[in-house]
This record gives C-alpha cells, structure tokens and sequence, in this order.
C-alpha cells in the first residue's frame, strides 16, 4: 500500500510497570489513505488511545512503541526531535478528548490556534490573526472575531471543540487523530460536531484517525472501522458490515449493548460479571405493563429553582409539575442545563425550592432533606451519575451497606446488617467477598451497583437515578439497565429516571418527561417521543442520535444462543 | 593587652581631696593653638539610648552620651580628683556647709548663648525638683538650696558639712544644661559640651560633631563622635575589627581573650568598682525577714560565682558597694559560704520546706543573667525554688528595677564614698531598689555626711559596711574587671575604673 | 497503568520511611540519651568554660562551663515536648472548628472566618510576642500563643478541603440515607479530612519547633538556665566568634527535627496524593 | 471589564475590613497587658497623683471603646501618638524604620522569586535526576533552618568579610548600603527560597504532566516555548500564592533577622515596643505589619487575578 498516508504494521505499545511491562497495544495493524477515516472503537483500557499517541510520538515516559509505523513514507519509530519537529502540529494534528484541558487556560482562543500558525506557517502575527478567524468562522462558532479573544472557560464544550478542531485544521495537516472528540458532549452537539468533522474531510482530503468507545458514532462517520479488545483486534472491516454484522463474539455483544431506540431488550445473564461472553438479547414488549391504576406516589407541584449569584438570578427550573406513581418508571431528559438534576435534587431534599412543593404519598414533604424524618427519608433513595463520587473512598462496601441497614432498625446489630449486606450484594449481582473492599478497587460498574445496593438497604419506594449509566462503557451500562428493570420488577420499585440519551430511555423508562430550559416541553409515554407530533426540540433530540447509518441498516435479529 | 592598675582611687588620693576648702584651678596649657579638628571616633556600645536629658539618664551608657554633649562645674582627673570644669574655683567658706563656684566667662552653649549663673541653678534645681521625679533628686549630695548671688557665681548650700561636695557634682545629674532649651533635650539635646547633637537614630546611633567653640582651647581634636549601638556581641566585634568603630566601650570579661587577638587592637583591662548585686527587697516577703537575708548570703558561694561569671576578671565582694581600692574600704566579711546554717536559717524562719522565687535579671548585660545562673542551683539547695526571668536592659529599668522582690542588678562605680553608699541603702537613696529603710543605716549614713573628722568619717562607714556584710539587703559577689578596647591609633581617651569616657582630647592617628 | 505515578508511590513510602526512621532517632536521642549522658544540662564547671567539643564533651562547653551536647539534647526535649502539645492541641481545636465551620456554612462560618481572617494578618512571630507580654514567658504562656496562631490557619484548610469534601455525591447519599448532619461529618467528611488534618500537623509541628525556637531566641520564650534551642544560640550568638560549638549543637539540633518533621510531613502528603490518583487512574 | 472592576473592589473592601477587625484585636490585646501608659512615659519615680493627672490627660479614664475611637481615628489621620519609652511621636520613627525594612524585605523577596522560580522550573525539568535531588535535599535543609541560625552561621563565615551589622543609607554610597543588606537578604532568602521552589517545582511538574502541555508539544512547539509560554506560566499561579503567603512569614523572618543584624527596621522597632511594653509603639508597629500583609494579600490576589483568565471574566 504505496499509497496509504499511514501505515502500522504490527505495532504494540508497551508500558513499564516496575520492572514489568504491560502491553496496552499487541501487534495492531491499519492503514489510512489520504481524505479516509478510519475508526478505532474499543472500551475503557482496550489500548485504542495508545494507538493515537503511538502515531503522534507521545508516549510519555513510562510507553514504548514497536513494530512498524510509517507516515507518508517516514519512519516515524526512528525520528528525531527536529524531525518531529516537522511533523508535529504541521503536517499533523490532534484533537483530544477533554478540549477543556486540553488547551492552556491563560491565553485565548485565538491566541493559541495563531501560535501555531506562526510557528509552522511563518505567518505575521497580523497574518496568523486573520487565518485563525477564517478558521473559527470555518467550524461554524459564531462571531469568530469575538471568539478569538474569548480564554477556554468562556466557551461551552461545543465551542471549545470546535476550536481544538480549527487549532488541529489550520496548519492544513495531511493527518488528523481525533481521541474521542466528542466524549461528553451532549447528543446535539455532538451531531453538529460530527457533521463538521465529515464536511471537513471532504474539504480538505485530510486522513483521519478517529478513536471512539462509541459504536454508533463510528458507524456514522468512518469508511472503515477496527475494533479493539484488550490490546487486540478481534474484527475489522467496512464500517457498516462490521456493525450490522459482526463476526467476533466481543463485537457482537458490544453491538448488543447498544441501547436501541426502537425495542427494548434484555442481554441475556452471564455469570462473569463484567458482561463479558453475554452476545444474546431478548426482545422485551415494548411498552411494559401501563401503571395507570396505580396510586401517585410522588408529585412536584409547580416546582421552580432560582439561584442568585453576583446579583443575577438564574433560573434552573420552572413550574414542574411531575408525578411518579408506585412501582412506575419515568424517564426525565433533558441537556445538561435544563435544571433536570436541580428536580432531582429537590426531590431529595438536598436542594431547596424556591417555588412550588413536593408532595409524597399526598403529603407534603419537607424541603430540606434534613428535616426529614429517617420513616421519609428512607422511601425516596439516590443513585449518582459518577461512580467515583458516590462512594466514600475511605469506606469498605461494608460499612457503607451496613448504614441504612441500622439506621432504618433492618438491623439490631452488625452481624445481622453484614448478612443483610450480603444479600443486598448478591441482588446486585455482585459476590459477598466485596464486602471488604475499597471503593479504588471496583470498577465503575461495580461502583455504581454496590451504590444501588445502598440504596436498596433503605427499603425505598423511588430511587432517583442521576444518568447512573453515562460514564459506564456500553456493555457494563446494558447490565446495570437490566437491573435496574429487574429490581423494578421484583419489587415494585419506582424510578426517576434522569438522562439524556433516548437509547437509555427506551430500555427503562415508560413514560418520560422532557425539559429544556428549566421547563418542562413534553410529557407523555416514552412512544409519544417518537410521535409525529412531538415537540421540534424532541425532534431535533433524535435526529442527533449517532447511529443514523447504523440504524438504517438494522441488523436481523441476532438469533438467541 | 595592658594592665592599667594605676588609674584607680587610692587613700592618698582622698586624703588629698578633702586637703584644701580651696583648689586653686590649674591653668590651660596655652600653649596649644586651636587645630582644626580631625577624624571621626565610632564608639560601639551593646546597648542603645533611651534618654538624653542628663538628669534623666539612668544608665551608664547615657552617661557617657551626657558627659560628650554636656559639661558639669568640676571634674574628675585621672586619679578621681575633682578639677575645674565650668567653675574656674569653688570654695567653702564655713568648711564645707555651703558652696561658691565661680564660672569660667565665655563659655557659650551650642546654640549660641553665654552660660550663666542661672544655668547652673536651674539644671540642679530640675533634679531636685519631686516635681521632675528626676532619678538623681537623692543622689547630688544633700543641698538644701542653690542660688545665684551674681551671674558668675553659684551657691549651694547643704545640710551640714559635706567634704565630697564638689566631686559629687561631676556626675550626671551635675550636668550643666541652657535654661531656654530644656524641653528638646530628649530630641536635641543642648549643653556647652565638647561635641554638639547633630543626629540621633533611635536604637541606631547618635551622632555628635566638634564644638568648635568650646571653651577648652584646641579642644576638642576629632571632628565626628558617633555612639553607635550593636545589639550583637559578634557585629560589634566585626565593627572594631574591621574599621568600622575604634572603640568598643565595654568588653564583656569573658571575650577579652578573643577581642585581645584582633591584631589592630588595644585591650585595657582594669579593676573597677562596679558591681552587681542580687537585691532583695527588704520590705517585703520573703526578705522583709532578716534570717532569710542571712540564709541566701551563707547559701551562695561568692568565689564560686566569680570565677563562674567573671573568669577570675574581677575581685571577690563581701556585700558591700565599697572596694578594697577606696579609702573607706573596711575589710568586712559577709557570712562565709554554708549550706547547713543557710538551711537552718531556713527553718528558723519557717521555710524548712523551701519557697518558689522568681529571679530577673538583665540578658543585655554582661554577667547579669549569668549570675542568675549561677546562684540559682546554690539557692536551690536550701530549698529556694528559682525561676529565672529575663529581660531586656530598658524593661529592667522600668519594671523590673526598684519593684520586683528578687533581681540582678548591674551599677558602675561612684567617684565619692557618700554617693558609693547614700542613695543605695539610705531610706530615701534614689537607687534604693531595695527598699531597704534600716534606722540605724540611715542615721550612721546622714551623720558621716556631716562627720568632718576623716577617722571618726571612716569608723561610721565601716559600721554601714559591717551592717551591709551581714544583713544587707544585697548579695554583692563580686566587684568586676573593667574592660575596653580601642584601635592603636586612638589616643587620649583615658580610661575610667567608672567606665566613663572622656573625649575631649581624643585624637586619631594613623 | 501508570508506571510513574506507581515508582513516584514507592518512592514516596521510601521518603516517608526515612523520615520516620530520621524522626525515630531524634527522638530516641532526646528522650533517652539523657539517662546516659555524663553530664546534666545545668551543671557548671568553672574548669571547663567555653573548651571545645573533644572526647568529653562532645559539642564543647559554653561560658558557664556546661555541656553543649546535654543541653543540645534536653533542650530537644522540653521544644518537641512542647510543639507535640502545642500542635496538636492547636490543630485539634482548629480543625474541629474547621469542619462545623465548612460543613454548617452560613452565619458561623462567615464569622468564624473572619475572625480567623483578622487573627493570621498578624504575623506568627508577632502574634506570639504580643502573648507572652500579655501573659508572661513561660511553657504555658508559649502554649497559648502557638495554640492561637495555628487554630485559625488548622481552620481554615480543614473548613476548605470539608467544602470539597462537602459537594461529592456520597456525603448527599449518606443524607439521603437518613445519616444524621453529626453522623456525616464524623463518618463521611473526617475520614476524607483527616488525612489532609494529619500532613497539615506535620507542617505545623516542625514550624512549631522553629517558632518556640525564635521565641528563645528573642529571650521571650523558655528562661534560662532550662537548655532550650534558641535561647542556646542567643547566648552562643556573644561567643560566636571565641565559641562557634556554642551554636552549632542546637541549631543541628533544630536543623534534625525540623528536617525529618518536614521528610514524614512530604512522605504523607505524597501518599495522600498516590492514594488519590489510585482512585482516579482506575476508570 | 466591570466584573474585574467588581472584583479589586470586593476584595478591596474585604481588606479594609480584615485591617478594622485587626486593629480591634490589636487594641484589645495591648489592653490587656500589665503596665501603664502613664506611668511609663512620667517614668518610675512619678508621683501616684501626678500619674492620674496624665491618664486623665491623655484620657486613659475613658472607657476603651472611646479610647479606641480617638485611637482609631488618630491612625486614619497617620497619627500613631507618642512613644512612652522614647517620648517621640510615633509616625516619623515608624515610616523611616518600614522603610529600612520594607528595603530589606523586598530585595528578598525578589530574589526568593525570581531564584526560586528558577531553580523549581530546572529541578522540575530534571525531575528524577541528581540535579533534581541535589535541589530537592537542599530545599529540605533550607526549609528547616530559621533565619536566626542561617543568619548566626553567615556572620560567622563573614564577619570581617562583609559588614555583619546595622545599616548605612544610600546616600554614602551604593557598595556601603547594599554590603550591609547583604547578609540579612541572604539569611531571610534562604528559609523562603525553599519553600518557593518547591511549590514552583511541584507547580510545574504537574503543568508539564497537563493535557494543555501536551497539546503544545503535539502542536509542534519548540521546548522553549512549552516550557517557558505554556507551563511556567500556569505553574506561576499557585507559586504567587505561595509567595503571597510567604510575605507573612517575611514579616516574622524580618524581626529576627533584624535582630541578628541589628538593621535598624521595624521589626526591631516591634521587638524594642514589645520588650519595653511601649504599648502605643506595640499598637502602633503590630498594626502596620497586619496592614502590610493585608496589603501583600491584597497584591496578590490581585496578581492572581491577573494571572488568572478564568476569575477575571464574567
């Protein structure tokens, strides 16, 4: 392949451990033609960024890249500092995927994308200025003059991305890596970002690289695609027959686990834990049993959230009015800064209202969730969104479990709370030998199940879920979703559902309440999100959903094992 | 390094101070023609100035300020014999009751007036004003009025005869200041000295320059004096050895062996009568009892001390201010050193079982806090618990001195027998800070004031000394070597078994 | 994944165990090589003034003819003694008020934190000195003055790490659990604080012992003839020249404590950090 | 632009407020001290009546909160009253004694920031290495000595060498003002130096360790510029603040170096008022310090902000 723009050959990237070394990256391939994009998908710790880094020639210390890596011709495994020098930032990019870290808060936008102009390109200072406005204007951010003087915390993730981008573009590089670009990014923006991405390739024929969990993402944009697991490559191949059919069981559970807009299933159970070998789904009636009948359990009445700061009020929520019947689950969407977590939060009594009023079981609740009875504190339960912040660290599961046990007089003492903990474990799927450990040493699908078994322990009648899958991989989120469904089941559980992927909302919720600046838009069954009907920003919401190309060709039904 | 044994009083000296009710003045060498002075002079001093106002000044390193900037009517000559200062003559016409002294004409102060007779009686009735509260009103001998029968002429007349009158007067508080410039005298001080005020940097330096019309013709030689102050044992050595200051005015005794190395230096190391005394306030508890006086004197071992604080540089006291070196010295013993009768003592008072005492003692002067040192396992042995307190020399003065019950104190000499004994240990003394108030003291030290009869003189001093020795109110182990070290170019500076130091025919060669 | 981090981790348990031991044997140094030291620390001998350090004494003698090394040694005793007492009760009495101050916000805080506020705009060594005039010298007096110097600053950390601690997730979990407020700040924030609460008593007890040191220095801290670190260099500070072994004993002496207080105080605070990138390097 | 604005004002406000609430705590601490105003300035052999006669004089009978007001208010309009122990009005010594060591203290200062940045960037950048170590275990040392003991030492090796004492005014000449500012300088630079590398080293291994770094050096920058545009000036933040902390432990450095040296500062000032209970002087040098570091915090939250994009917007 002459005339491939990148080409890897055998490539593993180890990192010293000690004396050990681990390989991140083994015996890697791919190639890369000018104006192509190449997917890598993996999860969390397949070695897909190593692969990036390992082309940029940025390691760091501890990392050692072998095998054969050539860049338009060059070596790149035996080049030296002034040789990097030449490619770097010149004739390649990258764009990261935290822009906010990744560009230097003390100088602007503008600033650091004309630096490198001036570097590679030799342009004036007046010149630099000139083309680094083209290039915020090119990405599409508004008012790019004003822009240009903006520092990174003044721009919103979208926006910094765009920069990064515009930063990567301007030298006019043959080849772009792109690491998990729009990681974080609400599924709008993330759309608009994607689309940018594809309209540039077709601009300029750079070649890029693009690295991405995200299998939906990956089918919306690249040619070809590769898929790692563990350092390896279980499968690669056209984008789209990779993804419609998979031939490697990892691909195929991880094309499982993909939340589908238009059924809900359930991955069939595997005993490893970590979802791993689970390739089955089970098709679920789409709507589960209506709970009409039952009693409202929870209720907000007009609920508004202003907060004053510097003498502005911002207004987080508006007028909500919510219900929640008993064992019912709603789903509530929203962007971030649509004031869904200030409902939840109020809910919980951790924040108070400025208007309006929560009502349990009829009865008012207090708003602080201090003033609350332990009897009322215990039927409403939270699980959070960060697996790392809703654990004390400094806590064995144990203790945390054994909590609400006493507290709530489930337990007289603590052997019979360690028992109850146990079995509070073992209905999360997780064995009794995590008792004793800390929270660093679970994995954050772990995290958030023994987090759900805390809240279990109280015996409650709704726990609120704040996005409890979003920064979960795609495998583990699908197992988690399954229990949420099966401990709604078992017992009658009710659940406020907050996020903002409509895939999540399918798999779990029934009907779903949709807010967008503080207030609410749409309320009705999870099917009325889909309806011709449904309000434009609903709309908008599901045209942004990677996965278009994907979702167009669906797959046949993957047979049941 | 050189011995000077010779500068100190001795019994002839005395004798030939009290000779003559007239001591005719000796003349200026005229010879000497008014050179243009030279040179500048860096004295260094640990300490710094807390006041110049002569009658003011509580301690000697003012005094040395006071006596540069200022004159007095008489003066001591090497040999501690008063001569004339701004009085040309004196005389006492009825043997020593009252006073005249005749001023010298032309002396001008140095904003430019003449002195007058008013001068003179205005600067001594400011101390003995109560009003000023003026720490010398008990120390200038016991004058009952001053006046002034022309403007050349003063009067003093006393109590009853007073031999030492005119020596008494050469001290601090004798200081001769201008009548119409007295409420600057702390900031710019204003006398008919050798050397005028031209700058003072608190805690820095005072700054003097040449008086050049000073009634001493040729006099002063130097163009500058500087009283600078060092703060820091090892700053002040650097000073002298690097050039910085040519004179170190007070050496503490256990540096002379080091300072005495510096290659462009000279060590004198004479005796002195200074002396530094553990006072007890005697009217008070513990020590208002006299067995508990007794018991602290047996309990401390007086050699011992010295060679602790002194290194052998001084000479062993029994308790009393007088030095075997004056002519009233009587060779009393204090009660010798003896930890079982101290303790016995003790328990005589009631105090077997030993009492907690707090001790100050002065760290910005050496041999005081060292002295406390010492002392303090010797008391604890009979049972006397001590806390050591140190202080600062200026919070010494103003808190400590004259009101606490147990402390250190630290006196240079006095040129004259009365005030060697009179404002220490009289009832009404300036310096009492013992506030020791003995009947019998006070009688024997107002009427050897008045004794004419030097025999009769010295037998009721030596009673006050062997009251003292015994059951004084004061511990005075030791009476310490005076040391000071100039660079070998400055000359005529003599040295003073009173530590004072005067300039006037300083020169710098070399 | 980290190799660096992990060999930064190793090497921060070396530092930390090094320093213990270096601690280990500057206590062991003071608190017991008294019972076999020749000679006392107050004992004088007029024979052997300021002689320098041979196979007797160790450090020299001073002007009094005592011990350098004695001294040196108790000296250490009665300023470790001290700063031991003074910290903790200091950064106890601070950091207790630190964490109702983050944690209960409001009203109390405000006031506590200017309080605090105003109290560290005076410089320590200033703070102290206006305490021991107000108070008089003495171990009591120089308690006090340290006590009051480092609760604010111990306040004011422990009350900004609890505000931090404060908004992660599992402290509004543990409320909603139906913890009560006491039962969250001593089961959830103290374990999270504590660790920042210990390295900041580090950093506090070696200043302690610069500071009882300075206060000895200046003559306002523990009197004489009690050996103490400063004290000992001011008196050495008039021989520096005739005796320089009369400072080099105790300002080793404070060099040693101070240095291996600061070697644990990094070891810690370099675990802390390892432990919390642990945490973080896992997802 | 008006929300920086905003900013130096609050923080301006806050500052005035810290200065009353600490000149409050001043005053009452110098209340309660043993000894009386009256009878130190009329001296010890005073008369009782004559005492009384001086406290009503000055006002001494009035209660504190009045006493505290004229003070108060005497302070605003710079006057700080008079010294008892020196009989001088307070204003002048004080302005001429901050200025000798406001010399002292900035000259420090300087050095401790311009060295101690530099030493952190290079120990940071040879981080692991013997140069690394060398400055780290030298930092170690330099953190644990107080000035008193550097300062003991320098005279030591020095004296003879270089003015170990007091102070000479620039109008004698340039060499004579700055050799006796030499070794205070050093002593008072030694302690802070460490602690400012060491921030700036940490501050600038965990820059050069940031994803903004990386993003330089993927841009293709040269070392120089990485290291010097983009790190060092994110790792300034957390060492101006250090800096700004150290300005109070300066102040206290400043009284014993001082004192070692006898400069004639107002550190020595303060130890002179606090030895002699000169409670005016106590108020008057306590205050001023407070004031200084109240004015060092305020600079550098002040050049934090400058510093700092992201609290200077909106």
């Amino acid at each position: 392949m002459s005339d491939a723009l990148l080409s890897i050959e055998n490539l593993w990237v180890k990192y010293r451990q000690g004396l050990s070394a681990v390989a991140a990256v083994q015996g890697v391939s791919l190639t890369l033609a000018a104006g192509e994009i190449v997917g890598v998908v993996g999860e969390s710790g397949s070695g897909k960024s190593s692969i990036g880094y390992a082309v940029m020639g940025h390691l760091g210390g501890a990392g050692h890249a072998s095998g054969m890596l050539k860049f338009d011709g060059i070596d790149l495994l035996r080049m030296d500092e002034a040789g990097w020098a030449r490619l770097r930032g010149r004739r390649m990019g990258m764009v990261y995927q935290e822009p906010q870290s990744a560009l230097n808060p003390a100088y602007t936008i503008g600033e650091q994308i004309a630096e490198g102009l001036r570097y590679h390109m030799g342009l004036s200072r007046q010149a630099a200025h000139g083309r680094a406005v083209e290039w915020l204007e090119r990405v599409h951010l508004p008012d790019p003059h004003a822009i240009y003087r903006r520092f990174p915390h003044q721009l919103s993730g979208g926006q910094l991305q765009r920069a990064v981008i515009a930063m990567a573009f301007a030298t006019e590089p043959q080849l772009v890596i792109m690491d998990e670009p729009t990681t974080g990014l609400d599924v709008t923006t993330q759309a608009r970002i994607l689309d940018l991405v594809a309209d540039l390739r077709d601009r300029t024929r750079v070649g890029i690289l693009y690295v991405s969990h995200d299998l939906r993402v990956v089918a919306d944009l690249c040619e070809r695609v590769i898929v790692m697991h563990r350092g390896l490559v279980v499968e690669e191949g056209p984008a789209v027959k990779v993804l419609t059919r998979p031939t490697a069981s990892y691909t195929k559970r991880l094309v499982a686990s993909i939340p589908d807009l238009h059924r809900r299933r359930t991955l069939l159970r595997d005993n490893t834990g970590d979802g791993e070998g689970a390739v089955c789904v089970r098709e679920l009636p789409l709507v589960p049993q209506e709970r009409r009948a039952a009693p409202t359990l929870l209720q907000t009445r007009g609920l508004g959230r202003t907060y004053q700061s510097h003498g502005r009020a911002t207004v987080a929520c508006k007028e909500v009015t919510i219900d929640v019947r008993a064992g019912e689950s709603v789903a509530l969407i929203g962007e971030s800064g649509s004031g869904k977590t200030t409902v939840a939060k109020c809910v919980l009594g951790l924040e108070r209202p400025s208007r309006g009023e929560i009502l349990l079981d009829g009865a008012p609740l207090p708003a602080s969730v201090h003033d609350r009875p332990p009897a009322l504190r215990r039927r409403i339960q939270i699980v959070f969104q960060n697996p790392d912040g809703s654990l004390n660290g400094r806590r064995t599961v144990r203790q945390t479990l054994r909590r609400p046990l006493l507290i709530h007089c489930r337990a007289r003492t603590t052997e019979e709370a360690d028992g109850l903990s146990a079995e509070l474990l073992a209905s999360v799927d997780l064995p009794q030998a995590y008792l004793d450990r800390y929270p660093h040493e679970l994995s954050g699908g772990e995290k958030q199940r023994v987090a759900i078994a805390r809240a279990l322990g109280a015996e409650p009648d709704l726990i609120v879920c704040d996005e409890p899958v979003s920064a979960l991989d795609v495998s583990v989120q699908a197992t988690v979703l399954d229990l949420c469904r099966r401990l709604q089941a078992e017992r009658g559980l009710a659940f406020l559902f907050i996020t903002h992927d409509l895939g999540v909302v399918r798999q779990i919720a029934e009907r779903a309440v949709v807010m967008l600046e503080g207030s609410i838009c749409h309320i009705g069954s999870v099917d009325s999100l889909f309806a011709a009907d449904a309000h434009p920003y609903v709309k908008n919401l599901i045209a942004s959903i990677p996965g278009r190309r994907f979702g167009a060709r669906r797959p046949p039904e993957v047979p049941v094992a | 390094m050189t011995v000077d044994r010779a500068s100190s009083i001795t019994r002839k000296d005395f004798l030939a101070l009290l000779g003559g009710g007239v001591l005719a003045a000796a003349p200026w060498p005229a010879g000497r023609v008014a050179a243009q002075g030279s040179g500048v002079l860096k004295i260094s001093f640990r300490s710094s100035l807390v006041r110049l106002d002569p009658a003011f000044t509580v301690s000697s390193d003012e005094y040395v300020a006071t006596q540069t900037i200022f004159d007095n009517l008489t003066r001591l000559d090497a040999n501690l014999r008063p001569i004339p200062g701004l009085a040309e003559e004196w005389s006492s016409p009825d043997g020593g009751k009252s006073w005249l002294f005749k001023l010298r004409s032309g002396v001008r102060f140095h904003h430019g007036r003449a002195l007058e007779a008013e001068d003179v009686v205005f600067s001594m009735q400011r101390v003995l004003n109560p009003a000023n509260a003026s720490p010398g009103r008990r120390a200038l001998g016991p004058i009952v009025e001053v006046t002034a029968p022309d403007a050349s002429t003063v009067k003093f007349t006393l109590e009853g005869p007073f031999a030492e009158f005119p020596a008494i007067l050469t001290g601090t508080f004798g200081r001769i200041v201008a009548r119409d410039a007295v409420d600057s005298l702390n900031q710019k001080p204003i006398g008919t000295g050798p050397f005028r005020f031209v700058e003072w940097v608190r805690g820095q330096h005072l700054k003097l320059e040449r008086n050049a019309e000073y009634w001493m013709p040729g006099l002063p030689k130097l163009n500058e004096v500087w009283l600078v102050s060092y703060p820091a044992q090892a700053a002040e050595q650097s000073a002298l050895a690097t050039g910085e200051t040519q004179m170190m005015w007070d050496i503490p005794l256990s540096l002379v062996p080091v300072v005495s190395r510096l290659s462009n230096v000279q060590v004198t190391e004479i005796p002195s009568t200074g002396f530094q005394p553990i006072a007890m306030r005697s009217d008070r508890p513990p020590f208002n009892d006299a067995r508990i006086r007794r018991a602290v004197k047996q309990a401390i071992n007086r050699e011992q001390v010295m060679r602790f604080v002194l290194q052998g540089r001084g000479v062993v006291a029994q308790d009393t201010p007088v030095a075997p070196s004056s002519a009233f010295y009587a060779n009393v013993s204090a009660p010798p050193y003896d930890v079982a009768a101290a303790r016995k003592l003790m328990s005589e008072a009631g105090h077997s079982g030993g009492f907690p005492l707090r001790l100050f003692a002065s760290n910005e002067r050496a041999g005081c806090i060292e002295t406390a040192q010492v002392v303090k396992p010797m008391l604890e042995a009979i049972g006397i618990k001590i806390e050591i307190q140190q202080v600062p020399w200026d919070r010494f003065n103003a808190e400590v001195w004259k009101k606490e019950t147990f402390f250190v104190s630290n006196w240079v000499g006095r040129p004259t027998i009365d005030e060697q004994l009179y404002p220490y240990f009289h009832s009404t003394g300036s310096w009492n800070e013992y506030n020791y108030a003995d009947p019998e003291v006070d009688r024997l030290l107002d009427q050897a004031r008045r004794e004419l009869d030097l025999s009769a003189r010295r037998g009721l001093y030596g009673k006050v000394q062997e009251k003292l020795a015994y059951d004084g109110p004061a511990i005075i182990p030791y009476f310490s070597n005076y040391a000071t070290a100039r660079v070998r170019g400055l000359q005529g500076v003599p040295v003073s078994p009173l530590k004072w130091v005067d300039l006037r025919e300083a020169q710098l060669t070399g | 994944m980290d190799a660096a981090a992990d060999r930064r981790t190793r090497r921060a348990d070396l530092g930390l165990r090094l320093g213990i031991i270096a601690l280990g044997v500057v206590l062991v140094l003071v608190f017991a090589a008294p019972m076999l030291l020749p000679f006392d620390a107050e004992t004088m001998s007029a024979d052997a003034i300021l002689s320098p350090p041979d196979v007797r004494h160790w450090l020299g003698t001073d002007h009094l003819g005592r011990d350098v090394f004695a001294r040196t040694v108790l000296g250490g005793r009665s300023t470790l003694a001290l700063a031991v007492a003074a910290t903790a009760l200091g950064v106890g009495i601070g950091a207790s008020v630190g964490m109702v101050a983050g944690y209960k916000a409001g009203l109390i805080d405000n006031l506590l934190m200017r309080t605090s506020d105003a109290v560290m705009a005076l410089p320590s060594l200033v703070l102290a000195m206006l305490v021991m005039v107000a108070v008089g010298s003495g171990p009591a007096a120089i308690l006090l003055a340290i006590v009051l110097i480092f609760a604010p600053r111990a306040a004011r950390i422990t009350r900004s790490v609890v505000l931090n601690v404060a908004r992660l997730d599992f402290v509004a979990a543990a409320s909603v659990v139906g913890e009560s407020q006491t039962s969250v700040l001593v089961r959830e924030i103290l374990p999270n604080v504590w660790p920042n609460i210990l390295v900041e008593a580090c950093l506090r007890f070696s200043y302690a012992i610069l500071l009882i040191s300075a206060l000895g220095y200046l003559g306002i801290g523990i009197q004489p003839p009690t050996p103490d670190w400063g004290l000992m260099i001011s008196e050495g500070a008039a021989y520096i020249t005739a005796a320089p072994w009369m400072i080099f004993g105790p300002a080793l002496g404070i060099v040693l404590a101070v240095i291996s207080v600061n070697i644990v105080g990094d070891g810690l605070q370099e675990r802390i950090g390892a432990r919390l990138r642990r945490t973080t390097a896992h997802v | 632009m008006r929300s920086v604005l905003r900013q130096v004002a609050i923080r301006a406000l806050w500052a005035i407020a810290t200065l009353i609430f600490t000149s409050i705590l001043v005053f009452t601490a110098t209340q309660l001290m043993p000894g009386n105003v009256a009878q130190l300035i009329l001296g010890q052999f005073a008369s009782p009546e004559a005492i009384t006669a001086l406290e009503v004089r000055l006002g001494l009978d009035r209660p504190a909160i009045v006493q505290f007001g004229s003070w108060f208010g005497g302070i605003i309009r710079g006057d700080f009253g008079v010294s008892p122990r020196m009989e001088v009005p307070i204003a002048p010594i004080l302005i001429q004694r901050l200025g000798h060591s406001l010399v002292l203290a900035g000259l420090s200062l300087c050095l401790v920031a311009l060295i101690g940045i530099t030493l952190g960037t290079i120990a940071a950048l040879r981080r692991g290495r013997a140069l690394d170590r060398v400055l780290t275990g030298a930092s170690l040392v330099g953190i644990s000595m107080p000035e008193f003991v550097t300062g003991s030492l320098l005279i030591l090796f020095f004296a003879g060498i270089l003015p170990v004492s007091g102070f000479a005014p620039p109008q004698e000449g340039l060499w004579r003002w700055l050799s006796h500012l030499v070794l205070p300088v050093l002593s008072l630079t030694f302690i802070m130096l460490a602690h400012v590398m060491r921030t700036a080293r940490v501050s600038m291994i965990e820059a050069l360790g940031s994803p903004y770094v990386r993003t330089a050096v993927l841009k293709g920058l040269p070392k120089r510029t990485v290291v010097l545009k983009h790190a060092l000036r994110n790792a300034l933040l957390p060492t101006v603040t250090v800096i700004g902390i150290n300005v109070g432990y300066l102040i206290g450095g400043v009284v014993v170096v001082e004192l070692v040296f006898s400069y004639p500062g107002l550190g020595r000032l303060t130890v002179f008022a606090v030895q002699n209970r000169d409670i005016p002087l106590i108020q008057a040098c306590t205050l001023t310090m407070a004031g200084i570091y109240i004015l060092a915090s305020f600079t550098t939250d002040m050049i934090y902000l400058a510093l700092n994009p992201r609290l200077r917007a909106e």
